[in-house]
């Protein structure tokens, strides 16, 4: 069963500009959504300055877990700087920004939702029939492409009954579902929501798109 | 002291639970992408437990943090890995297992 | 609390060994691939345990390795192994 | 430990055994990175973390890696098993 809709993506700064999908609309019951990137993230220097700063500090964050806090900055101190130089080159500062202190409110929906995918799972393997009924969906992708759809990918084969398989170019997702009988869409639907307000995104609800 | 010890053990043998349910579920599940699932998720979810229960007992922060860290690190690169094998299996065009009529219960 | 250990540490062997179950018997390479991946988060908890069990702090490192190289495992599969298209088997990689 | 032990050398001969014993190519060197693996955590019973890292990183990390590489190189000695379609168990 194809789940596919005609989604307008309303973009503010116009970077992250794109023709909407071309999709038909048998399902209505998929609110029509509109991403607005919350502010303009130029690449310009000030960009790639912060960039580094916060990547040297994770990295260094790292050493000190790593080295369990003996001390030995005089290497991993320079390791560090040398790593984030490294890391800039290989790669370039994107648009999108982690808000971190949205990172708790992520992290507990993360863990909840991980909590019910090994029960689902285990509840599922453990029944003797065995209750599988697993499809193949194709849901259409609001967030814009880079390091959301990443963590969207990503995050949906850690949720219930969800695994990624595949995006086509048409930004429609590919999703293998365990039972067909869970609202799959709506569960993406939250994910996509929880990721837009990690990355500070603005989703508007039903009445944002255009529909036609 | 005796309630953190009770609590450090209970996530330890849940931990155990889910990788126990995990492997059962890559050894009972029809195909390459139920597998996926069950690889994917019990698994983490029994490093998880696993990683919180020792949390527990973690003698530093560096310790708790670098506990943390593995985890991290496991869940993502368990997430790759399903991604990329499910991924492949589609490419090369292996069917999706389909329950019979009115199969599961 | 060290017998407890003791028998997460058991209890995850086991798991290990019925792991080998779904290696030998396939079907699929992706399924073979997909235990090894198995034993990779399966052997990062066990040696998690056997660090708090053996008071060798080192094992934790060894489980952040291993964590980090049983993906290339699978990485290598996908990349290298399974890359071509199911109708060209008589061509080999390039 | 004496389980653990014993379990441990049980299945680290066993799988020796089957990655010898394997006729496909892709399943001996699956078993492969298991010994790899199961060779470390026997390093680590045998209260030696260094070379546990060793193993891990080069038993069952690069060597596995290297070995499916040449496996892709191969022209597919496992070819005609590797698409057959799965029946339900």
């Amino acid at each position: 069963m194809l789940r596919q809709n005609r989604l307008k993506i309303m973009v503010q700064t116009g970077i992250l500009c794109r023709q909407p999908a071309v999709l038909d609309n048998a399902q209505a019951d998929w609110p029509r959504w509109s991403v607005m990137a919350e502010q303009r993230h130029a690449v310009d220097r000030l960009s790639w300055i912060s960039a580094y700063a916060l990547r040297l500090g994770l990295l260094l964050g790292v050493w000190w877990i790593l080295s369990g806090s003996t001390g030995d900055w005089w290497f991993g101190l320079p390791l560090a700087v040398f790593a984030a130089a490294v890391s800039l080159w290989l790669t370039p500062p994107g648009r999108f920004r982690l808000r971190l202190h949205r990172m708790p409110f992520f992290a507990g929906f993360f863990l909840w939702q991980s909590l019910l995918a090994g029960w689902d799972v285990a509840r599922r393997t453990l029944s003797p029939a065995l209750p599988l009924r697993p499809e193949i969906l194709h849901l259409p992708v609001v967030l814009p492409e880079g390091a959301p759809t990443w963590w969207l990918m990503l995050v949906i084969s850690l949720l219930p009954g969800t695994l990624s398989v595949r995006l086509d170019e048409e930004r429609s997702l590919e999703v293998h579902c365990l039972d067909s009988r869970l609202d799959v869409p709506a569960s993406v639907r939250e994910t996509e929501l929880q990721i837009a307000l990690l990355f500070g995104l603005r989703i508007s609800g039903a009445d944002g798109g255009q529909h036609s | 002291m005796i309630l953190i010890d009770l609590l450090q053990g209970m996530l330890l043998l849940a931990g155990v639970g889910f990788f126990l349910v995990g492997t059962l579920g890559i050894l009972r599940f029809p195909d390459v992408y139920t597998r996926v699932h069950a690889l994917t998720k019990a698994d983490n979810l029994g490093l998880g437990l696993i990683v919180f229960g020792l949390l527990l007992g973690a003698e530093s922060v560096p310790v708790a943090l670098k506990l943390l860290l593995i985890w991290g690190l496991a869940l993502v690169a368990s997430a790759t890995a399903g991604y990329l094998v499910a991924r492949a299996a589609r490419r090369r065009g292996v069917k999706p297992w389909k329950a019979r009529s009115g199969g599961g219960a | 609390m060290n017998w407890l250990l003791e028998v997460v540490a058991v209890l995850l062997l086991v798991t290990l060994v019925l792991g080998l179950i779904r290696i030998w018997r396939g079907p699929t390479v992706a399924d073979r691939m997909l235990a090894a991946q198995l034993f990779g988060t399966t052997g990062v908890g066990l040696l998690l345990v056997l660090a708090e069990l053996q008071q060798m702090p080192a094992l934790r490192d060894v489980a952040l390795v291993l964590a980090l190289l049983a993906v290339m495992a699978v990485l290598a599969f996908v990349a290298r192994v399974w890359r071509q298209d199911p109708n060209d088997n008589h061509e080999g990689p390039s | 430990m004496p389980w653990l032990d014993l379990l441990l050398g049980l299945t680290l001969v066993v799988t020796a055994g089957l990655a010898l014993a394997a006729r496909d190519m892709f399943r001996a060197v699956v078993m492969f990175i298991v010994f790899g693996l199961l060779m470390a955590l026997a390093w680590v019973r045998l209260q030696a973390p260094d070379i546990a890292l060793a193993e891990a990183a080069i038993g069952a990390g690069l060597t596995g890696v290297l070995l499916l590489d040449t496996l892709g190189y191969l022209r597919r000695p496992f070819g005609s098993r590797v698409d057959k379609p799965e029946k339900h168990q």
